[in-house]
């Protein structure tokens, strides 16, 4: 390390794996952040909600062998059902009883347990009943290749692209974008004017389990899968949903990508010129960018930005 | 043999029984007292649990005055098997280590405290709650990844402090763990009576109204944050001492999701509800555990999952059919607004 | 005041009807008269990881013992001896706190008196001191750490494996006779790998070995590994244009396959060299499956392996366990399921249920018997003696035995050409 | 009369909505002053900025001779000022004495460390106890004392918040609507004991209320607003003549 030039590692590949990595961390914060401006609820449970998504799409896979992609529409469906369970089945009932925030995060919290026994249940059961591994699922083996490039990195930022589109005209250009929108803002008034709210908190539920088990279900096509990955990749999701600012929905994706980009070329480009034990301390590069947003713009990047403008 | 088993459940039962309680009532004075939503609990307990381990071994050696070239920490086995024939011959001595290592523990628990609020402890409530959550973990990837800590994942021993015991090493310690347990449960206690308790509750029923009143609810947070985490340090530092190692693998569930579980199951607010909840769920717990094997084979599945259902079962039965737990909090004699169906009752 | 004292008044209740339970499921099947010396039925502990990044390992080493339990009750059967032996699984991540402790401390009040399992050292150490109190015999199908950061020789801990060191030796061998004088090292940041990049380092440095490149990457935590692939090449960078040579080794787990996924997808060169491995992923076909033949008969991922002689105790395990979960058990399941073993001719041989008679039994039994890992005679730290090994690489697709390794005299034998 | 506060060319606003546009009065010493106008006419931010609940745009805020413009609301209660909220807003969950016990001022048992030592604090809490019970003995809610707030009536929450606002021995208390939601016959009795109290302790009242029925009956004096400016402001008789302020009235 005694040369001043700095190496720089951030070539295509670097980049190409960024994109990717962020897409999906993006995918899952827009959940996080979709749920906490509607429900004003922290989704624990995410963590399992992406798990169960990977889960369900390689269940597809072991069972009818077909391309790897086509388990992921199921995934949406089928984790959208889950973030519907949740709502009606757990937090729903405890909102009619007035319960606070901190409890219904508990309540998501608990669902998060549950549901990871689940998950582990199913994948012992995948393995004595298919004989296949269960506990350490990569599917890029079978993933296509266009440019040179893998398949996953297009699928990716695609399928982040599409939801956010769609979203975006959904939320601006419906009625039924411009009720949820209400009953963000103050969900009393849109009562009060004749909004379902919970209608609209449901959808949102089913919209956020979506995105998670889609993200989930891409994730066997970039790194091994088991029961656990969701439960470390929490913090990651909550971190980008806060560094994007809680109070704007598209935050979440800016937050994904800020993250991913010190994460993946940031810490490169510090391993690679200050010294390879860096790369150790990647998985607290969340923390420290969340820290310093804290520190510089408390209310998250998309608040900052917004002050900006006015 | 038999009474010997019971006798050995039951005071199993008792040490996990206090190191909760030490924890729940750390808790407790945060979420259910000053409410702070602390779902980062975690970080104090490991800070508490590593940072005494790591300076054990090496604080023996010097008061002790061992002298050895050995790493106390990569040589730890060979360094403690100097250290601990010391200790088992004199109880007082190792006596006065564990007071001092319990300080340390503490200090630990208050630093962490410090460090994983102060960015936070202005944010609003939410903000606030997936801070904590996020940072709770970090202290795993530090003593993961640098040695001089803890030893990296391998962990590290502690000097046996309670090796004078003998064979009933287990006992005595439980016992000593129990006390500790008592002591601080008096001490909050008296604390949530006082004055300073009466503010903090104020500041949990209405931060505004506290504040036009003249009172500093940031420095009133942060004591109750330091207060809560100076708990979670010394349960973490205890428990690593009865163990006699620590590795770096504490995790949320354990420390945060299960003290949250079982103040709820208790009672938020209420210290009383607090043992209770803690001494109902650890018994519980460990009867799952023991009798586990007994209904294994009716399951359709691999038992150890069992745990995880029946808690998360569990807490979501409590939070929907009886949110404030088995006892309510003690200054109120009706839930605060609004009542949950048939609970309006007063006196 | 009532408010609060009627519910604590019930929860005491309940926890007293909890407690005269569970006292009474200890009492009734209080162990049998004293008559006999062994107990009509003898609770043995597993203990294994069956949660988190480990889980496929805990699962094999599971049905391995599984096995075992069903092999030593007919044998006991057929010695007419009126016992059985029942096996207790605890997993070694779920009960709170997630310390093995507790888990020991439950199977003892069933009555455990010998444990044998999988752990971790960390997770040995953590028992040590509540085993060696309690006089409950430990005997571990896994080997880690060196014998320093684990327990005093001597105490109640037995260890069925050898220690990372002779893997260490036999990988620098290996690496050497290719001729390679240069290695950069990737490393996952858990107990087991961590020992065998200290043995690699110092046999590899002893032997003028160059090393490059020392990762160390967060493990299972990291999911990317873009990071650790650059700083790789950024240190081999340099030889390979100067074409010096130079071999990768990579001292990880099954994640090795998401990382030469991802090298794949990002053509790094990196791919160009052979990679050497340790024993964590060597012969697991997974890795195969999920990284792609193509990719990995490139690398070649030649493995060290404990040498377990194909014996027809080891043929008959691999059969029971793939026929039970569909993989074929791997070292560790081979220990876990000697160790079994172990446990089981040693209370018989002390002829009470009684740990200090166990443990001065064990040495011995360990030395004489001959199981899926072939002969298990333990050194006097209590760790199984150094094992030969074999290597192992992905020729054409499928997991082949390329060379030898003899541990008497550090020298490599190649079988074939790689 | 010496002025107890004055409010000059105040102005505040939320976003683009101004609420306040140059707001200047002044509140005389040992007065009974009435703050009246329209919803929305900028009444409790005025009082928000006077206690340092939010800061304003522009404008001085002075007690006294005093300049408070944009202290925290902690230092404003120090000096002596404290307010009321239109919503009810006490502490839900402690018993009706100990919302009273809780603004007091100089109780050393609120700091941490000296909560420790008992005696350190006890004979001030005895103090305060004692007079906290008296305040409650005023205000007809002796029996009331340890209940918890939640039972109490509407109306009683009210005159625990005012019996809160008499504990910090204030010398001028801002009331947000003192009787809102009270019946006639108990809004009747706080503006009596309001003005009692003023009689006993010369102390200051600015008085935020709709019902001018009653209200009028009782304060010397009425400032009247209507979006975010004064328009007026005299004795009752006078006030209620004004046309600008019928006019603002009316136009709603």
């Amino acid at each position: 390390m005694g040369c001043v030039r700095l190496v720089n590692p951030v070539t295509l590949p670097t980049i190409i794996s960024w994109l990717t990595y962020s897409s999906l961390l993006s995918m899952m914060a827009l959940g996080v952040t979709l749920l906490y401006r509607t429900t004003k609820v922290a989704n624990f449970a995410h963590a399992s909600l992406v798990t169960s998504g990977a889960y369900v799409a390689y269940s597809v896979v072991v069972v009818l062998h077909p391309n790897p992609y086509v388990g992921v529409p199921l995934a949406f469906a089928l984790v959208g059902g889950l973030g519907l369970l949740l709502f009606y089945g757990v937090l729903e009932p405890m909102r009619r009883r007035h319960s606070s925030t901190v409890m219904l995060m508990i309540a998501t919290l608990a669902f998060d347990i549950v549901l990871f026994g689940v998950l582990n249940i199913l994948a012992d059961y995948l393995a004595s009943a298919y004989f296949v591994p269960s506990r350490n699922i990569l599917l890029s083996a079978s993933d296509f290749t266009f440019l040179g490039q893998p398949g996953i990195f297009f699928v990716a930022v695609g399928v982040l692209s599409l939801c956010s589109v769609v979203l975006y005209f959904l939320l601006n250009f419906t009625t039924l974008g411009i009720a949820l929108r209400a009953s963000m803002e103050n969900s009393s008034l849109a009562q009060a004017i004749g909004v379902n709210v919970t209608l609209m908190l449901a959808i949102s539920w089913f919209a956020a389990g979506g995105l998670a088990g889609v993200s989930g279900a891409l994730l066997p096509m970039w790194t091994l899968v088991n029961p656990n990955t969701g439960t470390v990749l929490l913090a990651s999701m909550f971190c980008a949903s806060i560094v994007g600012g809680l109070d704007e929905i598209y935050g979440a994706v800016l937050g994904g990508f800020l993250l991913g980009f010190v994460d993946v070329v940031g810490t490169s480009v510090l391993a690679s010129n200050v010294g390879a034990w860096i790369a150790f301390y990647e998985p607290a590069v969340p923390l420290v960018v969340l820290c310093a947003t804290l520190i510089l713009a408390p209310r998250g990047l998309a608040g900052f930005l917004a002050r900006r403008r006015k | 043999m038999a009474l010997g088993q019971v006798i050995l459940f039951i005071v199993d039962l008792l040490a996990l029984f206090s190191i909760y309680l030490i924890i729940n009532l750390g808790l407790n004075l945060q979420q259910g007292i000053t409410g702070i939503p602390n779902f980062g609990l975690v970080l104090a307990v490991a800070g508490g649990a590593y940072i005494t381990a790591s300076l054990s071994t090496r604080l023996a050696i010097y008061l002790l005055n061992v002298h050895t070239n050995l790493d106390p920490i990569i040589n730890n086995v060979s360094v403690l098997q100097l250290v601990n024939p010391i200790l088992r011959s004199s109880p007082w001595l190792s006596t006065g280590l564990l007071a001092l290592f319990l300080i340390i523990g503490g200090a630990s628990g208050a630093l962490m405290g410090l460090i994983s609020s102060a960015p936070a402890v202005r944010l609003r409530e939410d903000y606030l709650a997936i801070t904590l959550l996020a940072f709770g973990e970090i202290l795993n990837v530090v003593g993961t990844g640098y040695d001089p800590l803890i030893g990296g994942p391998p962990g590290t021993s502690l000097p046996d402090i309670f090796g004078w015991a003998g064979q009933y090493r287990f006992y005595w310690a439980t016992l000593i763990m129990f006390l500790v347990a008592v002591i601080i449960f008096v001490y909050i206690e008296r604390l949530v009576r006082t004055p300073f308790g009466r503010v903090l509750r104020a500041i949990r029923d209405n931060e505004n109204t506290a504040r036009s009143l003249g009172k500093d609810i940031t420095r009133y947070r942060m004591s109750s944050i330091l207060i809560g985490s100076i708990l979670c340090g010394i349960a973490g530092a205890l428990w690593a001492l009865y163990s006699g190692a620590v590795t770096p693998s504490y995790d949320r569930f354990d420390y945060t999701f299960l003290p949250w579980l079982m103040i709820l199951l208790g009672g938020i607010g209420s210290n009383i509800g607090t043992v209770v909840g803690t001494l109902v769920f650890v018994t519980l717990d460990e009867l799952i555990d023991y009798f586990k094997y007994a209904f294994a084979p009716f399951l359709p599945f691999n038992v150890v999952w069992l745990n995880y259902l029946l808690l998360g079962l569990l807490t979501i039965f409590i939070l929907i059919y009886r949110p404030e737990g088995i006892v309510r909090e003690k200054w109120t004699s009706v839930p605060a607004a609004p009542p949950p169906a048939g609970e309006a009752k007063p006196g | 005041m009532s408010s609060i004292l009627k519910p604590s008044v019930i929860a005491i209740i309940i926890i007293a009807l909890l407690v005269g339970v569970g006292i009474g499921y200890v009492v009734v099947p209080a162990p049998a008269p004293p008559k006999t010396t062994l107990p009509s039925t003898i609770p043995i502990g597993v203990m294994v990881t069956l949660t988190g990044s480990f889980s496929s390992y805990g699962a094999r080493a599971e049905a391995a013992a599984k096995v075992a339990n069903t092999q030593i009750n007919n044998y006991v059967k057929s010695l007419g001896i009126p016992t059985t032996f029942n096996f207790l699984y605890e997993d070694t991540e779920t009960s709170p706190p997630s310390v093995a402790l507790t888990d020991l401390q439950t199977l003892y009040t069933q009555g455990v008196k010998v444990v044998v399992g999988g752990m971790t050292s960390g997770e040995m150490a953590a028992i040590d001191s509540f085993a060696d109190t309690n006089h409950i015999v430990v005997i571990d199908g896994t080997s880690t750490a060196g014998r320093a950061s684990v327990a005093p020789p001597g105490d109640y801990e037995f260890r069925d494996l050898p220690a990372g060191g002779a893997e260490g030796a036999a990988l620098t061998a290996a690496i050497m006779s290719k001729g390679y004088k240069n290695v950069a090292m990737i490393t996952a940041s858990d107990t087991y790998t961590l020992s065998i990049r200290q043995a690699f380092k110092n046999a590899w440095l002893a032997a003028g070995g160059n090393l490059v490149a020392d990762v160390n990457y967060s493990y299972p935590a990291t999911t990317d590994f873009t990071v650790q692939l650059n700083t790789l090449q950024a240190a081999v960078a340099p030889l390979m244009a100067q074409n010096k040579s130079v071999a990768i080794f990579a001292n990880m787990w099954e994640d090795v396959a998401t990382m030469l996924a991802q090298a794949k997808s990002s053509n790094s060169p990196l791919l160009s060299l052979t990679w050497f491995g340790n024993d964590n992923f060597a012969q697991d076909n997974t890795i195969i499956s999920n990284a792609g033949a193509a990719v990995v008969n490139q690398v070649k991922l030649v493995s060290v392996v404990f040498a377990a002689p194909l014996t027809p105790t080891h043929a008959e395990l691999n059969t029971a366990v793939n026929a039970s979960i569909g993989q074929v058990p791997d070292i560790y399941a081979c220990a876990t399921y000697d160790a079994a073993w172990i446990a089981a001719l040693s209370i018989l041989t002390a002829g009470q249920y009684n740990g200090t008679l166990i443990k001065t039994a064990v040495p011995t039994i360990a030395g004489q018997y001959y199981g899926a890992t072939g002969n298990t005679a333990l050194n006097s730290l209590g760790d199984r003696n150094t094992m030969d090994m074999d290597y192992w690489a992905v020729v054409s697709g499928t997991w082949q035995e390329v060379a030898t390794y003899s541990s008497i005299d550090q020298s490599v034998t190649w079988l074939m050409a790689v | 009369m010496a002025t107890m506060l004055s409010v000059k060319e105040v102005a505040a606003s939320f976003g683009k909505l101004r609420a306040l546009d140059g707001v200047t009065l002044s509140v005389g010493e040992g007065s009974v002053t009435l703050l009246i106008g329209p919803n929305g006419s900028g009444k409790t931010t005025l009082v928000n900025v006077i206690t340092g609940f939010q800061r304003p745009d522009g404008g001085h805020v002075f007690y006294g001779e005093r300049e408070i413009t944009g202290w925290s609301p902690q230092r404003v209660y120090r000096v002596g000022i404290t307010r009321t909220f239109q919503v009810p807003s006490l502490f839900g969950k402690l018993t009706t004495i100990q919302n009273l016990l809780v603004a007091d001022k100089t109780n050393p048992g609120e700091s941490f460390l000296k909560s420790h030592i008992r005696r350190l604090w006890i004979n001030h809490e005895r103090e305060t106890v004692e007079k906290a019970s008296r305040i409650l003995q005023t205000l007809g809610l002796a029996e009331q004392s340890d209940k918890p707030v939640s039972v109490l009536s509407g109306g009683q929450m009210k005159l625990t918040e005012l019996g809160r606002a008499l504990m910090s021995d204030a010398k001028l208390y801002l009331l947000d609507e003192p009787i809102s939601g009270v019946n006639p016959t108990l809004a009747l009795e706080i503006f009596a004991r309001i003005v009692s109290l003023r009689k006993q302790f010369g102390v200051t009242f600015l008085i935020i209320e709709h019902r001018l029925d009653i209200a009028l009956k009782y304060v010397d004096y009425v400032n009247v607003m209507a979006s975010g400016k004064l328009i007026a402001a005299g004795t009752p008789t006078q006030v209620v003549s004004d046309s600008k302020v019928i006019e603002a009235y009316l136009a709603r």
